[in-house]
């Protein structure tokens, strides 16, 4: 079975309504346990209790950006092959793109106040999420304001598109602009400056928890948009007849 | 009670307003599903 | 009455409406000035209230011609002219709706802008009064605008041309407010001035701008 | 008495006088087609019966709130339902009830349905509603039919006859027939104005001219 | 094609045609930003490269929906479409006309503005000649903004949402290169990261804005 | 060979085919007339045929370049004099002389007014002078003359005569009658299409349907 089969409505319902219940129960499960058991860790010797944050604050940066991602795949799979339901998954998509990314801004915000001495500071990771966060709202409006679905799929197509590309060159301009005070990534960094494992295990478990998480919510707000669209189309086809 | 000491304000604000935000999608996201679902049923039903 | 004010809060938060959209605008604009200014904490201090301040008079200018504009087109404002509504209460309701859907998000959200541009906590509170005093006098001015401008295509620049120099003392007086705030000044006469604005351009500028609705419709 | 009383009107468009010297009166269960060529000023007279613009001379007599106008624009919201279209124009007009005119103009199946989903017919049945819960007697409509096909028209003059019936009047422009033929009608080309001097000009380009 | 472009100014220089109305914003904002601020030189020296690349932002915003707009109410879009000049011509041309009608004037402009934000002597030329290269890129961007929102109605506060992020770097090279000319220090790296987009921009969004115009045509 | 030749053409509009099968070709010195109801497809398939939008099926065989559209909108600048909008629209299209088309449409005492100062009849005038100007042997004309009064449609008639005898062919779509009557009358409401699965669908409304 080839991917593109996906993209045929009434498979797409059958298949996601199989998938469903077991993305809703992992995403359940693991952000719950993943949250609880980051939050019952112990404080770190220098961030204090704060560090409980970054089983929040990590997986929902990380998907800020992921989301983009997905969304930008979507676009690019519905302006080269046309397949109306990867338009409607990229539209799906967005608000909770957004939301991660808010998530994301506001647990570093409050985060900041303690560790830096400051809500907001102009540092290029914060930055560039705000930046981030403002090509989302873009993108949501546009799929708003157009009346016609067919339009509406391929101007926001081609928004994500061009918006990928300044995002990217956003962020470097703001690295040009100003060096922060973010710390780098860790998890990828070198064996003995590792976060311990401790901190380590949780994380990992809230980060698929949060990717569970949007695949399910994905999935349902993609069926959601399917609906609406077949709504519309039978009520086209009556005021037509 | 676990403890969280001098930063449990900030700690409990990060966690409070992520969960909000993050029952805030979900609300939504169930509420716009069955709004849609019974929207369609009806149509369905009546043409 | 009651109806016109529901109906075009209804529309504005349906898809399309464009609701939120003044809010995003806004953020947009305090992210921009902190590019254009430099990032050092101090000097955004220094002019965040008057960037506020400005962010807010062009986040509402630029959702003004939605005012009368979109009833002119389809047709509506020709028949509320011939309601028994009077020309002069339209007016007053649909600036009514534009303060609401604009104004008043905006002061809601503005101290959370004034975070990013590192406003001092203590000039906060007044941030939040000189906008909630003052932005219903940038919705009555600007339907004001938006009258004279209703029966013009992309009449949007010209737009802001009429009703920016309108704007000039509220501005004025409104960060006035919250620089004086922010420095434990006494507040009690740039506030007075912009009460006194405000509540003047309400009595005064629905006549005006029904005068002006009369002239484009005709 | 009758419902409007037009003596001696002229009226102006673009500073200049388009016609002047119309006089007519309208009854109840009267309708008046107005013709001419295009510009010879049909919807300058109509708005200004409708008191959307004053007069350069001569005077409209009427009861006050009776005129309802209606041009080719609707004064639909697109993002509105036919009900909350409908409801909102009778609370403007002080009026609670629409499922007379709903029913009237046979919408029942659509109240739903957000107007940018209706058809062009259906949109029209709905504009039509839109006068019916205005309550209002005497219609004012500028070309009503404009690219409307025949089926359409047809209803347009089914409802526009029950109107009349009903004790209303209507006072409309178009240039195509619109099958009723209980309509009186008048020709506007008559009475185009004749450039001279006027003791009071219609506005720049005749104070000017 | 030459004439599309001849067309274009010529409309914009006639009555109602908008020419100057970009600059009178400019200016507006200009004098706003000391009422916000405060007069105090000294602040104003340090933010007035950011106020002026902004302003010049939001001039060049305001009269994007001219770009195509008008020409897709009274048709002309439809027949230049099928004129035997490529839409990607067309929106080239388009957004040389903006540019020659709104971001020159604000470039021969600027240094004047300058004066009145007390800019440095010693950044004039920098202002002069980093607008000069990055003002383009700002009319490109925007046509592509505008060519995604010509069928929508009112679409003014959804375009300056669409293409004020796309203007940032923009912004962020163009602002950096007027405070390092004022510093004296080098401007090299800044002024090729403007001139580099500059140049991506115009090679490319010229077949996205066609795209886009094409979907909105249909 | 033929101007024009459209083998089992499909037109989509607003996500959903509005008319399908349709087949027809014009020869130099031919006119087709488009008619059926409202919403039936007409300004669809003329969009279509312009080249404005893709057709969902069948195909369009023209020589490159042979089309001038025209609807409702002139593609008029009211800002500019007669002369200006000719010779722009003239040059746009790679020709320089647009004096024929002036005598032609008999415009010659209007040649320096601007657009804006011009009647209704006048500018439906100068928007035929703009066809001519194109040099494009195939007209497509989406009601032309919609509101228009008796004399300007009988100038319309003439002109679209004088183009099909110099070699030209022309394809409306009209609601009302255009005294054309060597011309070919096509009433699409047969090719309505009908509802069901298309193997690819024209749109989101036919995806979901
Ligand atoms: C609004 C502001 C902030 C934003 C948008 C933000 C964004 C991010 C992002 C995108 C990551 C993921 C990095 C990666 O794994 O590649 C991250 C990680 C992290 N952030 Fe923030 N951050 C913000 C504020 C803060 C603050 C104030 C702190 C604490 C002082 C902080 C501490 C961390 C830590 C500890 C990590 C984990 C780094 C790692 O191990 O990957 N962040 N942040
Ligand atoms: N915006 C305008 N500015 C100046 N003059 C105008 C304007 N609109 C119309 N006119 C002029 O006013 C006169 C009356 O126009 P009006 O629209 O009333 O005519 P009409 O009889 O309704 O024509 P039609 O049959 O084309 O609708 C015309 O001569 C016209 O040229
Ligand atoms: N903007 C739109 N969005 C969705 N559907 C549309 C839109 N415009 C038209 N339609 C639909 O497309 C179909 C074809 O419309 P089209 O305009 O081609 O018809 P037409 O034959 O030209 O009608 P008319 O005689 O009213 O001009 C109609 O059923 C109409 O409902
Ligand atoms: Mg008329
Ligand atoms: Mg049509």
């Amino acid at each position: 079975m080839s991917i593109w089969e996906y993209a045929n409505p009434v498979k797409f319902m059958r298949t996601s309504g199989a998938i469903l219940p077991w993305a809703v129960a992992g995403a359940a499960l693991c952000t719950v346990s993943g949250l609880v058991w980051g939050f019952l860790t112990p404080e770190d010797y220098k961030q204090g209790s704060t560090v409980k944050i970054v089983f929040i604050h990590v997986p929902a940066a990380m998907m800020a950006i992921n989301i983009w991602v997905m969304m930008l795949v979507a676009s690019l799979i519905w302006l080269i092959r046309r397949h109306h339901v990867s338009a409607l998954a990229a539209k799906a998509a967005a608000p909770v793109g957004a939301v991660m990314t808010l998530i994301a801004l506001a647990t570093g915000a409050i985060w900041g106040q303690p560790m830096w001495g400051t809500w907001w500071e102009w540092d290029p990771r914060l930055t560039s999420f705000l930046i981030l966060f403002l090509f989302y709202v873009g993108y949501i409006a546009l799929w708003s304001a157009v009346e016609d679905p067919d339009s509406a799929a391929d101007l926001t197509g081609w928004l994500c598109l061009v918006g990928s590309v300044f995002a990217l060159l956003s962020r470097y301009a703001v690295l040009f602009w100003n060096q922060g005070l973010h710390q780098g990534a860790s998890l990828s960094v070198a064996e003995g400056e590792r976060m311990s494992a401790v901190y380590r295990y949780p994380l990992y478990l809230s980060m698929l928890g949060f990717f569970l998480l949007f695949v399910a919510l994905l999935l349902i707000r993609t069926r959601t948009e399917i609906r609406r669209r077949r709504l519309a189309a039978l009520q086209a086809r009556e005021a037509r007849a | 009670m676990i403890e969280l000491g001098k930063y449990a304000g900030t700690v409990l604000a990060a966690y409070g307003v992520s969960l909000a935000l993050l029952v805030g999608v979900i609300w939504q996201t169930l509420a716009a599903n069955a709004r849609a679902r019974r929207a369609l049923e009806a149509q369905e039903k009546n043409g | 009455m009651i109806a016109l004010l529901m109906r075009d809060l209804t529309l504005a938060t349906r898809a399309g409406g464009g609701f939120g959209l003044g809010l995003a605008f806004f953020l947009i604009l305090c992210t921009l000035v902190p590019f254009g200014v430099g990032p050092q904490g101090g000097t955004l201090a220094l002019i965040a209230p008057g960037i506020l301040w400005v962010g807010a008079l062009l986040a509402c200018l630029l959702s003004l011609d939605r005012i009368f504009a979109l009833d002119h087109e389809d047709g509506s404002l020709d028949l509320l002219a011939t309601s028994p509504i009077p020309l002069e209460g339209v007016v007053v309701l649909k600036a009514a709706a534009h303060w609401l859907t604009t104004g008043l998000p905006l002061v809601v959200a503005a101290p959370l802008f004034g975070l990013l541009l590192h406003l001092p906590a203590a000039a906060a509170p007044w941030l939040i009064l000189s906008m909630l005093i003052g932005t219903p006098a940038l919705s009555m001015l600007g339907a004001f605008g938006a009258a004279i401008t209703v029966g013009l295509r992309r009449g949007g620049l010209l737009l802001s041309l009429l009703v920016l120099p309108l704007y000039i003392p509220t501005l004025i007086f409104g960060a006035e407010v919250i620089r004086r705030g922010a420095e434990g000044g006494s507040t009690v006469t740039p506030l007075a001035f912009l009460a006194g604005i405000t509540a003047a351009v309400l009595a005064l500028m629905p006549f005006a701008a029904a005068a002006a609705l009369r002239v484009n419709l005709r | 008495m009758s419902l409007v009383a037009v003596r001696d009107l002229a009226v102006a468009r673009g500073g200049m006088r388009a016609v002047e010297g119309v006089s007519f009166t309208l009854d109840k269960g009267e309708a008046l087609i107005l013709r001419g060529p295009n510009g010879v000023g049909k919807t300058t007279l109509l708005r200004t019966v409708a008191g959307l613009q004053p007069p350069v001379a001569g005077e409209v007599v009427m009861a006050d709130d009776s005129v309802a106008y209606a041009a080719h624009a609707d004064g639909l919201k697109s993002a509105l339902s036919v009900t909350e279209n409908l409801r909102f124009w009778a609370r403007v007009f002080g009026r609670a009830d629409i499922n007379a005119a709903i029913a009237a103009m046979n919408l029942g199946g659509l109240v739903d349905r957000p107007a940018a989903s209706l058809s062009a017919g259906q949109k029209r049945r709905l504009g039509l509603a839109r006068l019916l819960v205005t309550g209002r007697p005497l219609w004012v409509l500028d070309e009503p039919t404009v690219s409307l096909d025949a089926d359409s028209v047809g209803l347009f003059a089914a409802v526009v006859r029950a109107h009349l019936a009903g004790g209303g009047a209507a006072l409309m422009a178009t240039h195509i027939d619109l099958a009723l033929d209980e309509a009186r009608v008048l020709d506007l080309t008559p009475y185009r104005a004749k450039p001279g001097k006027a003791e009071t000009p219609a506005g720049f380009n005749e104070a000017f001219a």
